[in-house]
């Protein structure tokens, strides 16, 4: 046996005083898949990095040993570590669009990079870039070429990505979350991608991701990663079937699954189908711009939330679901189309008229950084509905403020924090809690949980079910994660371009979906079985040549 | 400098800068040697300016007193005596002409120049913001009619309107307090448009959209969630306008619009030590000196707020305060 | 639609005050009497015969904004116009005190007065021509001067309105096609004016640009000043943005047999105006290039300047020094208290310290003490006089005294009004001084700067003349006659309009003086009766005499045959030679 | 496109009509009696009245303004005395003070001011950008310290005294260098260049500084962006990342602070112009407010406030140009 394409040796990456990697070693034969699992924090990029020794210069300081691909990463001279970037292993890097520059044509900068490495024409860089642009799937490759990123959609882009990767045929593609910037179906286009290039060419994959089912789709083997250490290592199928260790198997817990019903609800629900509907919807329009710019973000969706019940909202990037959540809230006024809320038509009120009702329709956001003012404390901004409906005891609203913190799972005594200070997850409970002050009879969650790890996904689900039961309000869920959003709906709506495609009983839909596109959509999402994405990737080709 | 720059400079700021208590920007700041020594500069400028009385008493000089024995009539009033008359009792010389103590003017004009500086930043930042934050909340009327009128500001040539005005406004009105209204009512443009800017990116952030569903109102929200965001772009800004508004402010005494002697002032000092280049070096170049070391300070100091404001900063200055703001994002650890 | 044009462009600087010479135009100086007639303080730069020949650069400050004879202010229009146009009579071109004398030019002599001098009769010299080679008649000289009635070309001196007879209601020719009846030409060789009253200064006056022939077939109105015809030694070849470059070539038709006064050494004059004091002196003290036949008509040196030339012995070689007829003065309104009170007045008189005055104004060489309203110069009737003594540092005790007299035991409060402009007179730099001087008596000064305008406006206005202020009055010829008049006569206080008598003197005694010596024709006389009428008037101290200035000027190394006569004080450029 | 012009353009109507109005209001309450300055200082009430009338200073203002507007669209008539002298569409107005046409006084200075700006533009591009890509390619090195404190120097000196000290040392003490005096292209281009050489080398020592901290801050921020990243990691060096992209990242930024700086030097070089004796927009200006000449304060804002806004159009034009993801709006 020849030495492994990657030899890694007590990989130790220091950040000032945070200790990213701890003693790493791993090895990668050539023409191997490996990848690397874990949740944020758990060091797996900062290890991928250090490959290509991109820590130099940073102030990151790295001790340890890395070959690639002959190279000895860590005493290379300048030189020849750019001999080994590009040429004999390639990065793949995460956000497709920030990773291009914004300035030049797509197919210039993968010539520019061909150019490093290889004494060519500038005419001949290009003809090689249009080469590797219509290898990875990119229609009428000599023109798109030159075409810059942001024309480019986000696929499109990753393919392009990978197109660079490929131009100097290395040895090694080290990818970095490749897909986590991208919807389903994409995601599910780029891995089969990748997979079939690795096939072809032999070249060997190391594949970073918190993605279990990503890797459960793409790998031979799998590392995961926890607190900067490797926990368990592992053919795929192994270490996924059957986890020795109890991190793995806890993260494996978590993940949420596409083809698991509900779990029983215990507890009073009151979601009387025949009540009157607490928020009806009928033909609701929104249009965004002017003149020609004009785009139409929700076109014509109908729908009604009863008071106790979950509506889950699916749907990928630009399917309108956010809109549409604001618009239900009134934080957009709709084009056209109406709304009712108890009763009343609130879809033309203007905001002073609206105010009565303004707080019973609370909204628990996306972005745990962005939902929270981070110049004022956590407690401040839980207390604000409570002023202003006009409370100005202050005992009271502390009271109250604590109350509400420590239903969400806080330490009530933290009202003086800033948000800084708190987790991603801990912010999102923030963010239920001041959802909660306003007394709401009706919450829109727009992708609660989508920044979270998974571990902490399933606790924030939990909270709202809880919530929900407790409370009796109507919940809109809305999210791209098809196994979530079965999670945690009664019923679900699949939006696509604006419309709702297909709307039912979670169970009805999810179990014999009739729209193709909801079919294609959950054909796309990862099984963390790899005997089953096997059989997936078929199906899904199936479905794309139909 | 032109305003423009500036908005491009300030514009660079991150938008809602996550993430700062008012100690860890403190210890951001100190951490950058060169913004300390800056601070500690301006504020002993400042000083300077406030105790210019004492000051002056200390040298036992006061900025007004004529000492005729001091200039040599005959030569034009030029000092007697080397480097412009320095000496035991007249530590920076004397001015040319007057034989006034130039210590003690310099002491006095700094307060005159700093605090017309001062209170025209205050000004062009206070008209800057209310323009800029109506702008961006209002409805699009209130936007298009702002944003003309700002402009317009633009457009209005400030060398003319402070002709005009200074010679409009009786004698009797304080000058340094007309020249700080002048300048901070005509060169607001800039604040506006920054600030009308990074409103409309934050109103955009979901935490006022939260804070509408608390039922606030605009002006609530303002005041309560855009405001506080507000703060870094606009400091950085303010600090960058400051020194503009030192020159501007000797740029109008050159034009013969400026403060009236006997105040002095630095702008005005000078436009008069101008053509006394050669003969009497000193009185150009300690006014000259003075300047450039407040702009300086200003500016490095200007550079180190910016920088404190911005969390990311941390890890850069490598006192690991900011370090994990990145995999907060999406970490969750034990809750 | 129609609207007039208008006028004249006169500007700040010259609307600012005294009016007079003084503005950008001519300011200036010659040697002062005592520095005698051989030469000028100032030398000829460099020795040697002057001859012709060579391209002589001027370097202003001010543009020649005005270039049509009806609208210039100054006798022969100041320095560069008088190379254009050719007057009645015109200055002797000569160093120091005799450059204060009136001689003929374009008429064979000073005129003849009959009547008690209200009539005038002038005779035009032979073969006198324009520059197109047609011949110059009096009846062009009179349209000259009708002309410069007209409200679209006004700016002159006020003389020929108040003098002529019908002057005052007289529209101009625009407007009034008859003509003014007071001015004849009998033939095209002689004209005659009639006067409302003895004028023994006529001559003098005649030195005016109105005087100068305008052949009425050009006259192109406003647009005349575009391309003035010439009768001078030199034509406008070039006039660009409104005079700030101007070139002047010679005139073919001019002769140097009819005019004894211009010697018009060099063949081209290139005027480049606009540019500011301090580069024109630095370019002067250079004196690279074209710079080096270079001279300024309207930049004097600063106080700076002086403090760089006068370590430099080569460069002091090339200044010249001028004394022009000039006076910088507090002036009172006794109509405000407290300055009602003569003691008051009096008190002040004592207080001022005139050194540091003369120092805030450049020092000892820019400036003299002045005691007396009259200019120090023989052709005035310089009388010395120094009614309340203040030594040069005042005399604060003297000063307390008076007010304690006056019922200000406890020292006075006032303010004090001054221009805002940069000039070293009626500055703010000055009133400084004074307020530092007068503190010392007990006198608390409040200083009140206007800008010019306004100044303007409020010092010459009956209803708005502040109390105390600063002032200054320059000579119009070098004479008492428009020194004195126009600010004690009081029969010219003007209630609605431009008022310089800012005192509100109207002795029946010194009204009388000035109608008597009006009626001289005999100049020395006269002179030295405006002396004494000036120590009379002096006695009321209505004004505070601060000090008479002094001009220094640079001119280029190449530059020969200087001569600054006490009348502008400027190097004249129409004797200036460059090879 | 066209959407975009047309609206820019009604913003620019308004803005100068605006900018008119103001005027015309703050010279209204300016004291300073007109006409008793067009006249002269020692003219008598009766004559003043006289030039009053011609001026129509006696009309009120709003039928002063009205006649101004009508000037501008249809023309108007001026007496010279011995005639008419036609003001053609768009008339400006005839100088109080002068009896310039204001539109030939503008158009006579706009060369002149166009000289200076657009060889001091020159200049200062080149030595900011230059200066600026320095400092970012030497960053944390002595020659970044260096030139920052020079840049600041630049920010810190009023344009009066660099001006000043330019002449003193080229002109007077070493002598390598003529007086700066402004002469005409069209008259010898050799000696336009050399006679505004120093007033374009003082602009652009001043303007030059905020171009330095532009392109360096530009540049800086380019290279902490991903997509630097990315080619670090396919083995660019280090000159081609300086070079093709963070360079690349400074040009729209700097292009857009251009447009607006050259739009508004134009009214804006006033001190510039003042010192060198350049007959220019700004000093004209500056002279006229002085003595009170209305029209052509009015003309001259006009015109700079033209260039201002016409900058600001282009600048947003020019940006979108050089950065094809913005769209305008």
């Amino acid at each position: 046996m020849t030495t492994p394409l990657v030899q890694v040796e007590d990989l130790t990456i220091d950040f000032g005083t945070v200790r990213a990697v701890d003693g790493l070693s791993f090895t990668l034969e050539a023409g191997a898949a490996l990848g690397v699992v874990g949740e944020s924090g758990s060091g797996k990029s900062a290890s991928a990095s250090a490959l290509l020794g991109l820590h130099r210069g940073t102030g990151a300081r790295v001790t340890g040993t890395v070959r690639v691909a002959g190279t000895d990463v860590g005493t290379a001279g300048e030189a020849e570590l750019r001999a080994l970037r590009g040429a004999k292993a390639a990065m793949v890097f995460q956000d497709p669009l920030s990773s291009l520059d914004p300035y030049y044509t797509v197919g210039d900068q993968i010539a520019e990079v061909y150019r490093v490495h290889n004494s060519a024409s500038r005419r001949a860089a290009r003809a090689r870039a249009v080469e590797v642009l219509d290898r990875v799937g990119i229609p009428d490759a000599a023109r798109r070429a030159r075409s810059r990123p942001h024309e480019f959609s986000g696929g499109m882009r990753q393919r392009a990505l990978i197109a660079m990767a490929l131009a100097c045929e290395p040895r090694l593609i080290v990818a970095d979350e490749p897909t986590t910037a991208l919807d389903v179906t994409v995601q599910a286009q780029i891995l089969d991608l990748l997979h079939e290039l690795r096939r072809e060419t032999g070249m060997g994959l190391l594949l970073v991701t918190h993605d279990v089912g990503v890797a459960a789709e793409s790998v031979d083997d799998v590392l995961v990663m926890q607190h900067g250490r490797a926990v368990e290592r592992g053919p795929v199928a192994e270490v996924l079937g059957a986890p020795r260790q109890p991190y793995t198997r806890e993260l494996l817990a978590s993940v949420p699954r596409i083809d698991e019903k509900r779990a029983a609800v215990p507890g009073p629900r009151a979601a009387d189908p025949d009540a009157a509907p607490l928020l009806e919807a009928v033909d609701l329009r929104r249009e965004f711009g002017r003149g020609a710019r004009r785009v139409t973000a929700v076109d014509g969706v109908s729908l009604t939330v009863h008071a106790g019940e979950t509506l889950g909202i699916v749907g990928e990037s630009g399917s309108g679901k956010t809109t549409l959540g604001r618009m239900l809230v009134r934080l957009l006024d709709p084009t056209s189309g109406r709304l009712r809320y108890a009763g009343e038509e609130i879809g033309s009120f203007s905001e002073k008229a609206f105010l009565p009702h303004r707080r019973e329709l609370q909204m628990v956001f996306q972005d745990p950084v962005a939902s929270l003012n981070p110049r004022r404390s956590i407690g401040e901004s839980v207390a604000d509905p409570l002023r202003a409906a006009g409370e100005s005891d202050e005992t009271r609203i502390r009271d109250r403020v604590r109350e509400l913190l420590e239903r969400v799972g806080l330490d009530g005594s933290r009202y003086e924090r800033y948000p800084h200070e708190f987790s991603g997850g801990q912010r999102q409970r923030i963010g239920i809690a001041r959802a909660l002050a306003a007394e709401p009879k009706l919450i829109v969650c727009d992708e609660p949980v989508s920044a979270l790890d998974v571990t902490t996904q399933a606790q924030v689900i939990a909270l709202l079910g809880e919530l929900q039961r407790e409370l009796g309000i109507g919940l809109v869920f809305i999210a791209h994660d098809l196994a979530v959003v079965r999670q945690v709906s009664d019923r679900v709506a699949v939006m696509r371009q604006g419309r709702i495609v297909e709307q039912g009983a979670v169970d009805e839909v999810y179990g014999s979906p009739q729209d193709p596109y909801t079919k294609q959509l959950l054909a796309a999402v990862p099984a963390l079985d790899p005997a089953h994405a096997a059989a997936r990737r078929a199906t899904r080709s199936e479905l794309a040549a139909a | 400098m032109s305003e423009a720059l500036l908005v491009q400079e300030a514009g660079a700021a991150p938008v809602a800068a996550p993430a700062s208590g008012a100690r860890q920007f403190w210890l951001r700041l100190r951490a950058q040697r060169a913004a300390a020594v800056a601070a500690a500069v301006v504020l002993l400028l400042l000083l300077a300016a406030l105790a210019a009385p004492l000051l002056a008493a200390l040298a036992g000089q006061d900025p007004d007193t004529y000492h005729p024995d001091l200039v040599d009539s005959a030569a034009g009033g030029v000092p007697i005596g080397s480097f412009g008359g320095i000496s035991a009792d007249h530590w920076f010389g004397v001015e040319p002409q007057t034989g006034r103590d130039l210590f003690a003017r310099v002491v006095y004009g700094a307060r005159v120049s700093l605090g017309v500086a001062v209170a025209a930043t205050v000004l062009q930042v206070a008209i800057g913001l209310v323009v800029g934050l109506a702008a961006a909340l209002g409805n699009r009327w209130i936007d298009q009619v702002l944003s003309r009128i700002t402009d317009i500001n633009v457009a209005l040539p400030l060398m003319v309107i402070a002709l005009a005005l200074l010679a409009i406004v009786p004698p009797s009105f304080p000058r340094p307090v007309l020249i700080a209204l002048v300048i901070g009512g005509i060169n607001w443009a800039g604040t506006s448009k920054i600030v009308r800017a990074q409103a409309l990116a934050l109103k955009s952030l979901d935490f006022v959209s939260a804070a509408r569903l608390a039922g606030r109102g605009r002006w609530s929200i303002a005041r309560r969630e855009l405001l506080p965001s507000l703060a870094a772009p606009v400091i950085t800004y303010a600090a960058l306008l400051f020194p503009v508004n030192i020159t501007v402010e000797a740029a109008l005494s050159f034009l013969g619009v400026g403060i009236k002697p006997p105040t002095p002032s630095w702008g005005q000092m000078l436009t008069e030590a101008d053509t006394w280049y050669q003969s009497a070096p000193t009185y150009l170049l300690i006014p000259a000196g003075l300047l450039f070391v407040t702009v300086l300070s200003l500016t490095v100091l200007g550079e180190g707020v910016r920088t404190a404001l911005d969390p990311r900063a941390a890890s850069r200055l490598r006192i690991g305060t900011g370090r994990e703001e990145r995999g907060e994002r999406t970490k969750e650890r034990a809750s | 639609m129609s609207q007039p044009s208008v006028i004249s462009r006169r500007v700040a600087t010259a609307a600012a005050v005294s009016l007079a010479l003084v503005a950008g135009l001519a300011a200036c100086a010659g040697p002062k009497s005592s520095d005698d007639a051989d030469g000028g303080s100032g030398g000829s730069g460099t020795s040697g015969k002057p001859q012709k020949g060579g391209t002589l650069t001027v370097l202003n400050s001010n543009p020649q904004e005005d270039f049509d004879p009806a609208r210039l202010y100054t006798s022969g229009g100041g320095n560069v116009p008088s190379l254009v146009f050719r007057t009645l009579t015109t200055r002797n071109r000569e160093n120091g005190a005799a450059g204060a004398e009136v001689v003929p030019d374009l008429a064979t002599d000073l005129g003849t007065p009959s009547k008690n001098a209200t009539v005038w009769t002038y005779t035009l010299k032979d073969g006198l021509k324009y520059e197109d080679g047609t011949a110059i008649t009096s009846a062009d000289i009179k349209y000259g001067i009708e002309r410069s009635f007209a409200a679209e070309l006004s700016g002159g001196a006020p003389y020929l309105r108040d003098w002529l007879i019908g002057g005052a209601d007289y529209q101009g020719p625009y407007k009034d096609k008859k003509g003014l009846a007071s001015i004849e030409v009998p033939d095209d060789k002689t004209i005659v004016f009639h006067l409302n009253k003895p004028e023994g200064e006529f001559p003098f006056l005649a030195t005016q640009t109105q005087t100068t022939p305008v052949p009425k077939a050009k006259d192109t109105g406003t647009k005349y000043e575009e391309h003035p015809v010439s009768s001078g030694p030199y034509k406008v070849v070039t006039n660009e943005n409104d005079g700030e470059r101007l070139v002047l070539e010679r005139n073919e038709h001019w002769s140097a047999e009819t005019d004894e006064e211009r010697k018009a050494y060099p063949d081209k004059i290139d005027v480049r105006s606009g540019l500011d004091s301090a580069v024109i002196n630095q370019r002067l003290s250079a004196s690279q290039g074209v710079d080096a036949a270079a001279v300024t008509t309207d930049t004097n040196l600063g106080p700076a300047e002086l403090a760089k030339v006068s370590g430099d012995k080569k460069l002091a070689a090339r200044v010249g020094t001028g004394h022009f007829g000039y006076t910088n003065y507090i002036a009172f309104n006794p109509k405000v208290k407290p300055f009602d009170n003569p003691k008051v007045r009096q008190a002040i008189s004592y207080a001022v310290d005139r050194s540091s005055v003369i120092n805030a104004a450049g020092g000892s060489s820019l400036a003299e003490p002045a005691t007396t309203y009259l200019p120090n110069q023989k052709s005035f009737g310089y009388t010395p006089y120094d009614h309340f003594p203040a030594g040069g540092t005042g005399n604060a005790s003297k000063a307390k005294e008076l007010l304690k007299e006056a019922g200000y035991p406890k020292g006075l409060k006032v303010t004090l009004t001054h221009s805002n402009d940069k000039d070293f007179e009626t500055s703010p730099e000055i009133a400084t001084a004074l307020q530092a001087a007068l503190k010392k008596a007990g006198i608390t000064v409040e200083l009140k700067g206007l800008e010019s305008n306004d100044y303007s406006d409020t010092i010459h206005s009956a209803s708005k003349e502040p109390g105390f202020f600063l002032a200054h009055w320059g000579a119009d010829w070098p004479s008492g006659g428009p020194f004195l008049a126009p600010i004690f006569d009081g029969r010219q206080i003007v209630k609605d309009g431009a008022n310089f008598n800012t005192g509100f003197l109207n002795d029946a005694s010194v009204n009388k003086e000035i109608d008597e010596i009006n009626k001289l024709t005999d100049l020395d006389a006269a002179a030295t009766r405006w002396g004494a009428l000036d120590k009379k008037i002096g006695e009321q101290a209505l004004t505070v005499p601060l000090f008479h200035p002094v001009y220094k000027r640079l001119f280029g190394q190449d530059v020969k045959n200087v001569v600054i006569s006490d009348w502008t004080g400027v190097l004249d450029i129409s004797q200036a030679a460059v090879k | 496109m066209t959407g975009f012009l047309l609206r820019r353009l009604g913003g620019a109507v308004f803005v100068l009509l605006s900018l008119t109005v103001i005027l015309y209001a703050v010279f209204y309450v300016a004291p300073g009696d007109v006409a008793q300055i067009a006249c002269g200082p020692r003219c008598s009430p009766a004559q003043v009245a006289q030039v009053t009338e011609q001026l129509r200073l006696d009309d009120p203002v709003y039928t002063q303004y009205w006649h101004f507007l009508q000037g501008i669209v249809a023309g108007r008539d001026f007496s010279t005395g011995t005639g008419v002298e036609h003001c053609a569409a768009p008339c400006l107005g005839v100088s109080y003070q002068s009896d310039q046409q204001v539109m030939q006084l503008i158009l006579t200075k706009l060369p002149v001011t166009g000289s200076l700006v657009i060889g001091a533009f020159a200049l200062w591009i080149l030595l900011g950008v230059g200066t600026g890509v320095l400092s970012a390619w030497r960053r944390g090195r002595i020659t970044e310290r260096v030139l920052t404190w020079l840049t600041l120097a630049g920010i810190a000196t009023p344009v009066f005294v660099i001006g000043l000290l330019l002449i003193i040392i080229f002109c007077s003490t070493l002598q390598w260098l003529p007086s700066p005096t402004y002469v005409p292209f069209t008259e010898d281009p050799e000696q336009w260049a050399w006679g505004l050489l120093l007033p374009w080398v003082s602009l652009a020592l001043i303007e030059s500084a905020k171009y330095a901290r532009l392109t360096r801050s530009s540049m800086l921020e380019t290279l902490a962006e991903d997509h630097v990243r990315t080619f670090r990691a396919y083995g660019v060096g280090e000159p081609a990342i300086m070079r093709r992209h963070a360079l690349r990242g400074a040009v729209a930024p700097v292009i857009a602070l251009s447009a607006l700086d050259f739009g508004s030097m134009f009214g804006g070089a006033v001190l510039t112009e003042s010192l060198f004796g350049i007959p220019g927009i700004g000093r004209e200006l500056v002279h006229a407010v002085k003595v009170v000449d209305l029209p052509v304060v009015v003309g001259m804002v006009l015109v700079t406030g033209f260039f201002v806004v016409l900058a600001n159009a282009v600048a947003d034009l020019l940006y979108a140009l050089a950065d094809r993801r913005v769209v305008l709006s």
